[in-house]
């Protein structure tokens, strides 16, 4: 496994059957291909479906939030965006898995802008991290060795005091009142080079494993 | 409705200046063929309000090619690099809403609202400028609502009476658009005699003009 | 015809083909009998009927904003309430009619509550009376005697400044800036019985013989 | 959804003091059996939100015949007496809201949105204790979001995955307070196998428990 997959592969093994999850477009994508047996998560993309699918070769109008072409699984919904960004803001999402440029100790997350040099805009990113009931943060934990998680984001912001958790391809925190903790670390790497590669300080109770890994 | 109309006739509504809504999310939904008859127009100083830039070839993404487009509203414009260029060179304004509030300000603008009060966008850059209201301790920004001169519809399924419903993920901000705009036009995917009125998602009389299938 | 059916009938001259119109309960409702042929007007009750039809000895689960039962007309549509109230707020209804307690010369009325009294809410009246793009008051002219038409309410008001026109089985009036104009008289009473039984001064420029009164 | 439910399982939903929205519009689209058990368990000091009063014997009627609710928000009440009477001796709390601002405040609660701007009520006893925010010199009332810990919907065709349409004018208020309640319930006036992704009014995640048919 690539590091891409072992974050999304951690990640699906947060989503509850019967969860309702929206994924961004990346590495959150990913996320939908390492659902445990026995679990049925519902998918929500955001410009309207509840119960996407796979790609499939067949000609459709469907397509994901990312204007690729899906589908829609049985028992799902055509909405339209009022109703798909209702759901979003209305706490109905159980989770939703974002990437992101820079998270901090707070819970905050920029993920929308690099200013002067790239404005995508947000799409419905800041929705998403301020609406859903649990917000995952999936990305590399450096951005070539430049740490990503840190004291404070020094990007603008997508949203403040928002993110629940964080895992990379090192490691799985989580963000408390107190600050973020360090949960599980990926075997091929020590605590120190988890917090070597981290610009924030991280809080160390008990620290195990990272879950959902074959060595 | 007021009835079909051909090239000519749609072409008699546009005007310089105009703020024209579109629906689409990256083009999927988007009236390729109204959107070409506005670049054929020649039109322009326009407002444009989508959920996205769409592309170069592709979507609202055709009038900002043309230079038709003054100001852009949308959620994300990352998918076409000419909005960066031009705005960069100032030759275009980009007003960015986060997707949901730009949804619920096509709705506030199509339902007579004066404002809906949201979370989303506080503590970011997006809270520039707007007032910040607070509702039983917990502050909220006031976004304001949005309407438009001409609301071009896509992904539509219309009857002969000018009902519409649309088709998978083409409905998207389409039937939000409908109320949000003093003319409305669509452009219809699939022409059918009749839709069942519990299948109807925008009911006739908020549709001005179809647009006539080619010869 | 009695004096209910006067009124319904001078209402109904009103409607223009293509009109979007909402009927309230009472006089209102008959106007629907009075449509001239050649006009084609879109009924639209607000709890979720565009195209409302008239009452049909069928097995539905249609009924009208009286909660009696009523049918839908070929083109119709059914909608929740979200989008019904979108339509009346948002200025898509092209003509309301509504009974009254009282009108003013500011166009002013009253219609919903007499304290202490009679409680039985707005329903959607002040929606309506706001939002739908003229408003017409259906009424007798006085309650037993009572002048209605004020110069200034005393009841609780529905809605301030929001009347275009009242039409009683007396006479026409509209509402202007300068105040009521007495524009019609039916020809069973004279100018100065309109105005004795009328507390408001009334302007009078050009009075002409109530239209659609055949004697 | 987590599943179908039978009478017992609902009752033991229930609890005094809870704050509960049903759907329907002069009963029409209410849930009958839904309303007779929450008669049956005897829960009281209920906060109601519904669109009227209902009649003594239909709708939200029966609970309020049975005494057992403390607060009623509606729009209107004239179709129940006794919702007067109990109004007079004050064992009844009545909030009159407008309908449309009703459903604006239900679609603001469903959202997660801190309230809307609206003109409906302004200069009327509907604005009292409210506050009048100006936006672009157009003075508003600001009206505060509605939320549930349960909602009742009716008039629902269900599918076996949970997804809902509503049949006719039964489906008025009911999508809309699928949304903004902690627990949702349906009762299905018909059952049907699967219902097509185009024609889904409240998708599945959104609904808690369907009532099973009696036996």
């Amino acid at each position: 496994m690539d590091d891409k997959q072992i974050i999304a592969k951690r990640i699906a093994m947060e989503l509850n059957d019967g969860d309702l999850v929206n994924l961004g477009i990346g590495i959150p994508t990913l996320v939908a291909d390492y659902i445990e047996p026995g679990k049925t998560i519902v998918f929500h993309s955001e410009n309207g479906v509840v119960g996407m699918g796979p790609y499939i070769d067949e000609n459709t109008y469907i397509v994901n939030a990312g204007g690729n072409k899906a589908s829609v699984l049985k028992g799902g919904a055509f909405i339209d965006s009022l109703m798909s960004f209702s759901m979003i803001r209305g706490g109905h999402i159980s989770v939703t898995v974002l990437g992101a440029l820079e998270v901090d100790i707070e819970g905050n997350v920029a993920s929308w802008i690099v200013p002067g040099k790239r404005v995508p805009g947000m799409g419905g990113a800041m929705d998403l991290v301020e609406g859903a009931k649990k917000v995952i943060i999936a990305m590399t934990h450096t951005n070539k060795g430049q740490p990503k998680i840190l004291t404070r984001c020094r990007l603008p912001l997508t949203a403040a005091n928002q993110v629940d958790m964080i895992v990379t391809e090192m490691a799985v925190m989580s963000v408390e009142k107190d600050g973020l903790h360090l949960k599980e670390v990926h075997p091929n790497y020590s605590i120190e080079e988890v917090l070597k590669a981290t610009e924030a300080p991280l809080i160390i109770d008990q620290v195990i494993p990272m879950k959902g890994i074959e060595l | 409705m007021k009835g079909r109309i051909d090239k000519t006739e749609f072409i008699q509504l546009l005007q310089d200046k105009m703020t024209i809504m579109v629906g689409g999310f990256l083009a999927n939904g988007s009236p390729e063929r109204l959107i070409d008859l506005v670049v054929e127009s020649g039109i322009k100083d326009l407002t444009i309000i989508c959920n996205d830039g769409g592309f170069p070839d592709r979507g609202v993404g055709k009038l900002i090619e043309t230079r038709q487009v003054k100001r852009l509203i949308a959620s994300h414009i990352g998918t076409n690099p000419t909005v960066g260029v031009l705005m960069q060179s100032n030759e275009l304004e980009v007003e960015l809403s986060p997707q949901g509030t730009l949804a619920e300000r096509i709705h506030a603008g199509g339902a007579g609202l004066g404002g809906i009060l949201t979370k989303t966008g506080l503590n970011t850059i997006v809270e520039e400028k707007k007032r910040v209201i607070i509702v039983e301790d917990i502050p909220y920004l006031l976004e304001t609502p949005l309407k438009a001169d001409l609301a071009l519809i896509g992904g539509a399924v219309a009857d002969k009476y000018g009902n519409l419903a649309y088709l998978q993920t083409m409905r998207n901000f389409n039937p939000i658009i409908a109320l949000a705009a003093d003319c409305v036009v669509a452009e219809a995917v699939q022409e059918v005699d009749e839709i069942d009125p519990e299948h109807v998602i925008t009911p006739h009389p908020l549709v001005d003009y179809i647009l006539a299938e080619e010869q």
